[in-house]
């Protein structure tokens, strides 16, 4: 199926959804947050059936999170993005990891890296980050510098004063 | 005197097996065109093992690496070295091949203890092996009865006093090659050395062994070096008019083994245990054959 | 007062005595148990002397005939001995939570021992066979469903030996005219020449009544499934002692058969019916290994290692020269002690854990050292490692093969011995040593009562493998009133055919070096004591992943590319199939024949046996 | 960094025969390779043909019940920080740490990552540094043989170090291991 063609049936399942072009074989969507689910289970039946990835943008500007999908398809050789953007304050979402396994730990990641909460999803336990207790580290107001200062202290030492031999007082 | 004697052939072998050692490492380091430590680092080895502290999990490990060690000396007791043994006897082959399994079992009791399943896997893969070179090395001592009726390396060694033209590794010149390959086996290098394989299980059963435990490790393998090689040229070569010239054989054997390790990828334990099986097993088949009829 | 008759009366009187009027108090059947057991040692050390000695006992009506020969009186000996050792076991093994009501019938079974040895005529042979055939029924299946099985296949494949041994008693009578052992034997060996066919269907006859029950050739499965589900303390008794009828059988019939004016066709100077048994002894040995390797449930195990080693003594048995014989009894009495030793420290370990599956046990060495050593001592003793016993008698069946330039019977023995340590150091391994399970991180030592015995046990080890001459110098002196030659070997030096070994000197070598050890280990630095789970595990904390030791302890599926390697030959040509569709088959066929006759269940199978075996005598004869 | 016990020269030599086994020790070390970060790549070039660490005595062991010395080679998180504490116990006495790349020195170009820690010296004692972003096999080679050196004098003492500020370095780790209340205050769930 061509590219228009991919575009119309999108356009006549989802009018809400404003599908454009772009490059060669992408087709870029943007979705209201409650239709996400049925929208990503629509293209999967038109044989998208590759999920690339879910990642998620913070605009902490707008006060608002993007969670991004990108699915592919092997017959078409067509790559949709879709975007949702849903609340910063009470990010919430439904889960996919019904239609992709992989997509739960996906969604583990993105609820670790930014706290946003996927309604379905089995464990949104801690995956990568050790015993951690601050603020989820990927957003914009975490600040990484005054952390790392913080929890790992900077010691200014000239190099000269920083060998390996134990200071030994002469007595 | 006799102990003085033997304490003497305990401690030669072991210098013996670490200075093979350390020339193996050596030849293994010119294979990849580099220099390689000097051939005493063995020794600075064993003393730096012995100088460390060391851990156990259990009365039983410590107990196991010492059976490890008391086995294979006592073996090294019944290798006749240029015709000359710390105390009378016929140095039978089938109780030195029976006595070295002492060593090994000694060593896999102290392992097994020390609770870490890489070690049991270790030792289970070692006894598979064992099981693999263990039936042609029987069939090579058949041969021996059937040509010479008699399992005693001091005959044996007799026997073939004389110049190169009567050494059994010219007269039985299959038997020999099946017992290289099993010495290549015995001595756990590159081809078979799925006991110890590094990357795979750890260095399989010294995973826990740490400090004077390795060392005792280290000086086993040194004695296992003397007496292998030591049966195959007292088997094959003669065993040596004089004590340098027995030594000497013995280091052409092992540096030819250190020669193969340097190239061979290594086997997994089946397939170790099927190549030794039908090849090592069918030469010695073959030369039995020869030899009954 | 004839000392035989009285032994056996007193042992089957104590066990009726027992059985009826002691129910309830398990205890004292047990005392009366080691009693008679005690007193049947003592009338083994009374008849030493008198050779010679023979006994009538008018019963009703049979005249049961006693003879002490040699053979009779060492292998009655050296049984006596090793079930005074188990009684004194199973006297703190079966306390309240353990007691099994079998004493009685293992009384009586001492009689039934008794009399087998003490035989002289084929009517006392046949009546004590058949008792001892089924109080060990009754004794297997000791009441539960599970082993009641295993009695029934371990007593069907004895019925088959029993049928045998009839058959043969009746040829052997029609031949030979005389009901006394010794002399029939002696009669039927001088008919060899002209009736040859009647003496191999007798000895074919005799070969599958003994090898039934030492399991030996197409025999070899019953062990592993009655030794497996016996009680513990009598599955020692069993695979120690009673498997050694069938070696004994063998060695009063038909070894003297083919030793006097024997003139049949040869195999390198060795009779071709024995050169056959030799080769069945080797394959029961590889078979009895290979089954072992793959076993995970430690009785099995055990059983499996008995089958193997009677393969060996049967491959000593059939060189069929003095030093073989010598040989096969030397090494029965060394498997009699060290496989004694191994069941019994099992046997403790299942007392304290009640645990039978290996992958379940686990580290009790640490929690058990008595047991623990006992089963070391046993297993390099079964491996047949120098120090130890069981080296000197392996060590001579392979001089007696060598004497003989029996070499390519001598590959299936490298193989099977080679093959011990496998399976020995997989139930060394996965029982005493790896993790220790928290379930039994507070079991207790074994009993005092318990430990003496398996210090008894590995102290006559111990002592044999230093100074063989202990066994050999009655044996030599058994075979030598037989025979009339003799093998030389004196106290602590065997001299083989290909070589000679002083085990003295190689035990001392052996402490030697352990103490040179010994300096080295003390002169390195101290070690320190670390918990059995804090070993090298790439860094990763047990409790992060919530491991229990139990999961650390590797001992399932043990010997695993092993085992891919011999599975595909072991499933194909296994007698067990065999077996078992062949019981099929005439099961299928009784019960055709049954529904015509009326009688459909094991009873028609036996008639079915008898009627061949009738009809084959008549052709024959 | 500052309430640091410092140990006088005497606590060093303690045995008398200690001089010697210490030559014997510097002759034969055995490493670890704990290859946390991207220094590992650097390793292989040291060991083949061209520079052979081997020459020295220096080979790769692989358990750290074998290991003389437990060679950091890059970045540390502080999920790996958690597993080099363990290994660095689980060797036996004595041994040393030798922190490889500007990472363990000063946290080099994630100095102000959120997930990997600053200063390898707060947690165990090192050793020898070597400093560089990822040292070529030449500046390795001359590191390990300065250690060789210390260790031949006995200097190298970072264990008996380790051994008596335990309750300090326990404190640190601790502190990064097993922290209970957020370090920046504003946790995802308060907001």
């Amino acid at each position: 199926m061509k590219r228009n063609e991919i575009m119309e049936k999108i356009k006549a399942g989802f009018p809400g959804a404003d599908a454009e072009p772009r490059f060669s074989n992408q087709i870029h969507a943007a979705v209201p947050a409650a239709q996400i689910t049925g929208f990503i289970t629509y293209l999967k039946q038109m044989d998208f059936k590759h999920l690339v990835n879910i990642t998620c943008v913070d605009w902490i500007e707008e006060n608002q999170f993007e969670v991004v999908y990108n699915v592919w398809s092997y017959e078409h050789h067509i790559h949709i993005t879709v975007k949702s953007v849903i609340d910063r304050t009470k990010p919430e979402l439904q889960s996919i990891s019904s239609l992709w396994p992989a997509a739960q730990v996906y969604e583990q990641e993105i609820h670790e890296m930014f706290g946003v909460v996927f309604l379905g999803n089995p464990d949104l336990g801690p995956l990568f980050l050790h015993n951690w207790l601050d603020l989820p580290p990927l957003r914009k107001d975490f600040n990484a510098e005054e952390y790392s200062g913080a929890a790992y202290g900077f010691v200014e030492t000239d190099t000269a004063e920083a060998t390996c031999i134990v200071p030994m007082e002469e007595n | 005197m006799v102990v003085l004697t033997s304490l003497f052939l305990a401690f030669s072998a072991m210098v013996v097996g670490l200075l093979f050692m350390g020339i193996g490492r050596k030849v293994t380091a010119r294979l990849q065109r580099r220099y390689g430590p000097p051939f005493w680092q063995s020794y600075i080895d064993v003393i730096k093992c012995f100088s460390r502290n060391s851990i156990s999990h259990s009365y039983i490990q410590d107990l196991g690496s010492m059976m490890g060690l008391a086995g294979l000396i006592a073996a090294a007791m019944f290798v006749p070295i240029a015709g000359w043994l710390p105390f009378p006897s016929a140095s039978p082959i089938i109780v030195i091949l029976y006595l070295m399994p002492i060593g090994y079992l000694g060593m896999a009791m102290g392992v097994s203890a020390s609770g870490n399943p890489l070690a049991a896997i270790g030792i289970g893969r070692a006894l598979t092996l064992m099981l693999g070179y263990e039936v042609p090395y029987a069939i090579l001592l058949l041969t021996f009865i059937a040509s010479s009726n008699t399992s005693s390396l001091a005959v044996l060694s007799d026997l073939q006093t004389g110049g190169i033209g009567n050494w059994f590794a010219v007269k039985m010149p299959i038997g020999f090659i099946a017992s290289i390959i099993c010495l290549q086996a015995m001595l756990a290098e590159k081809p078979f050395d799925t006991m110890i394989a590094p990357a795979e299980i750890a260095s399989g059963p010294m995973v826990e062994l740490s400090g004077k435990f390795l060392g005792m490790a280290f000086l086993q393998h040194a004695v296992a070096i003397f007496i292998e090689t030591g049966l195959i040229v007292n088997m094959y070569l003669g065993g040596g008019a004089t004590v340098l010239s027995f030594v000497f054989k013995q280091f052409l054997l092992y540096t030819f083994a250190m020669a193969v390790n340097g190239i061979y990828g290594r086997y997994r334990v089946e397939q170790a245990v099927k190549f030794l099986w039908i090849f090592a097993g069918s030469l010695a088949v073959i030369q039995l054959l020869i030899n009954i009829f | 007062m004839n000392l035989i008759s009285t032994g056996i009366l007193t042992c089957f009187t104590a066990g009726l005595f027992s059985l009826i009027f002691l129910q309830r108090v398990k205890k004292l059947q047990w005392i009366i148990f080691f009693i008679t057991a005690l007193f049947m040692a003592a009338v083994a050390y009374r008849l030493y002397g008198s050779w010679q000695l023979t006994e009538s006992y008018q019963t009703g009506i049979f005249l049961l005939t006693f003879h002490n020969g040699y053979f009779g009186w060492i292998f009655f000996g050296m049984t006596s001995i090793v079930t005074l050792l188990i009684a004194l076991f199973s006297l703190s093994y079966n306390d309240k939570k353990h007691a099994t009501a079998i004493a009685p019938l293992w009384t009586m079974l001492l009689g039934a021992n008794a009399g087998i040895f003490f035989a002289a005529d084929w009517i006392t042979f046949i009546i004590a066979w058949e008792i001892m055939g089924w109080t060990s029924f009754f004794i297997i299946a000791h009441g539960k469903p599970k082993s009641f099985k295993a009695g029934i296949y371990y007593y069907s494949l004895s019925m088959i030996g029993a049928v045998t041994l009839l058959a043969a008693v009746f040829i052997l009578y029609t031949a030979t005219g005389t009901m006394n052992i010794s002399d029939s034997i002696k009669a039927l060996s001088g008919l060899w020449g002209n009736r040859d066919g009647m003496i191999y269907t007798v000895v074919t006859l005799f070969a599958v009544t003994f090898f039934a029950k030492a399991a030996i050739g197409p025999f070899y499965m019953w062990p592993a499934k009655a030794h497996a589900e016996a009680p513990d303390d009598f599955s020692s008794f069993l695979s120690g002692i009673m498997i050694k009828y069938g070696i004994f059988g063998l060695l009063i019939t038909i070894v003297p058969l083919f030793r006097m004016n024997y003139s049949g066709p040869v195999v390198w100077n060795i009779p071709l019916a024995l050169y056959l048994m030799g080769w069945i002894g080797a394959l029961t040995a590889v078979s009895g290994t290979l089954l072992a390797v793959r076993e995970n449930d430690m009785k099995r195990l055990m059983a499996f290692s008995t089958v193997s080693n009677i393969g060996f003594i049967t491959l000593a048995l059939s060189v069929n020269t003095v030093f073989g014989i010598v040989a096969a009894v030397y090494h029965t009495f060394n498997h009699m002690v060290f496989k004694g030793t191994i069941f019994l420290s099992m046997a403790s370990v299942k007392f304290r854990t009640g645990e039978r599956d290996m992958h379940k046990l686990g580290g009790i060495g640490y929690r058990m050292p008595i047991a623990f050593f006992a089963f070391l001592i046993g297993i390099i003793s079964a491996a047949g490692i120098p120090p130890m016993a069981g080296f000197s008698s392996k060590w001579m069946i392979f001089q007696s093969l060598f004497g003989e330039k029996l070499l390519f019977l001598a590959i299936p023995a490298f193989l099977a011995s080679t093959g011990a340590f496998l399976y020995l150091y997989r139930g060394l391994h996965s029982i005493y040593l790896g993790q220790l399970s928290p379930r039994f991180s507070s079991i207790k030592p074994a009993p005092p009562l318990q430990s003496i015995t398996m210090i008894l046990m590995m102290l006559s080890i111990f002592v044999v493998g230093a100074f063989p001459g202990i066994f050999l110098t009655p044996i030599r002196g058994a075979i030598a009133a037989f025979t009339g030659e003799t093998i030389s070997a004196g106290f602590t030096t065997i001299s083989g055919v290909t070589a000679n070994v002083n085990l003295f000197m190689v035990s001392l070598t052996f402490i030697g070096s352990f103490l040179l050890v010994l300096f080295l280990y003390v002169v390195g630095k101290k070690r320190r004591h670390v918990e059995p789970l804090d070993s090298y595990m790439s860094g990763e904390y047990p409790e992060d992943w919530n491991m229990i030791p139990e999961q650390y302890h590797y001992a399932f599926r043990f010997y695993e590319p092993f085992e891919k390697m011999i599975n595909p030959t072991l499933e194909r040509y296994s007698f067990e199939n065999w077996f078992e569709n062949f019981i099929y088959n005439t099961k299928r066929f009784s019960t055709s024949l049954g529904r015509w006759l009326y009688r459909q269940q094991l009873g028609a199978f036996i008639v079915i046996t008898a009627l061949t075996l009738i009809i084959l005598t008549g052709v024959v004869w | 960094m500052s309430e640091m016990l410092t140990v006088s020269r005497q606590d060093i030599m303690d045995g008398r025969y200690e001089r010697v086994l210490d030559w014997f020790r510097s002759r034969s070390m055995w490493m670890l390779y704990y290859c946390t970060g991207c220094g590992a790549i650097e390793l292989p070039p040291t060991m083949t043909s061209r520079f052979d660490m081997e020459r020295f005595g220096i080979g790769p062991m692989a358990t750290p019940r074998q290991a003389d010395i437990l060679l950091i080679t890059g970045y540390i998180s502080v999920k790996t920080l958690k597993r080099v504490v363990r290994t660095y116990d689980q060797m036996p006495e004595p041994k040393w740490v030798v922190g490889f790349g500007s990472c363990p020195i000063n946290g080099g170009i994630y100095w102000n990552s959120y997930a990997t820690i600053n200063h390898l010296e707060k947690y165990i004692p090192i050793d020898l540094s070597i400093a560089g972003c990822m040292p070529r096999p030449q500046a390795v080679l001359s590191g390990l043989t300065r250690l060789m050196e210390q260790v031949k004098k006995g200097e190298a003492v970072g264990y008996k170090k380790y051994k008596m500020n335990y309750d300090w370095y326990k404190k640190n780790q601790d502190e990064v291991l097993y922290r209970t209340e957020p370090v920046l205050g504003g946790s995802h769930e308060a907001e």
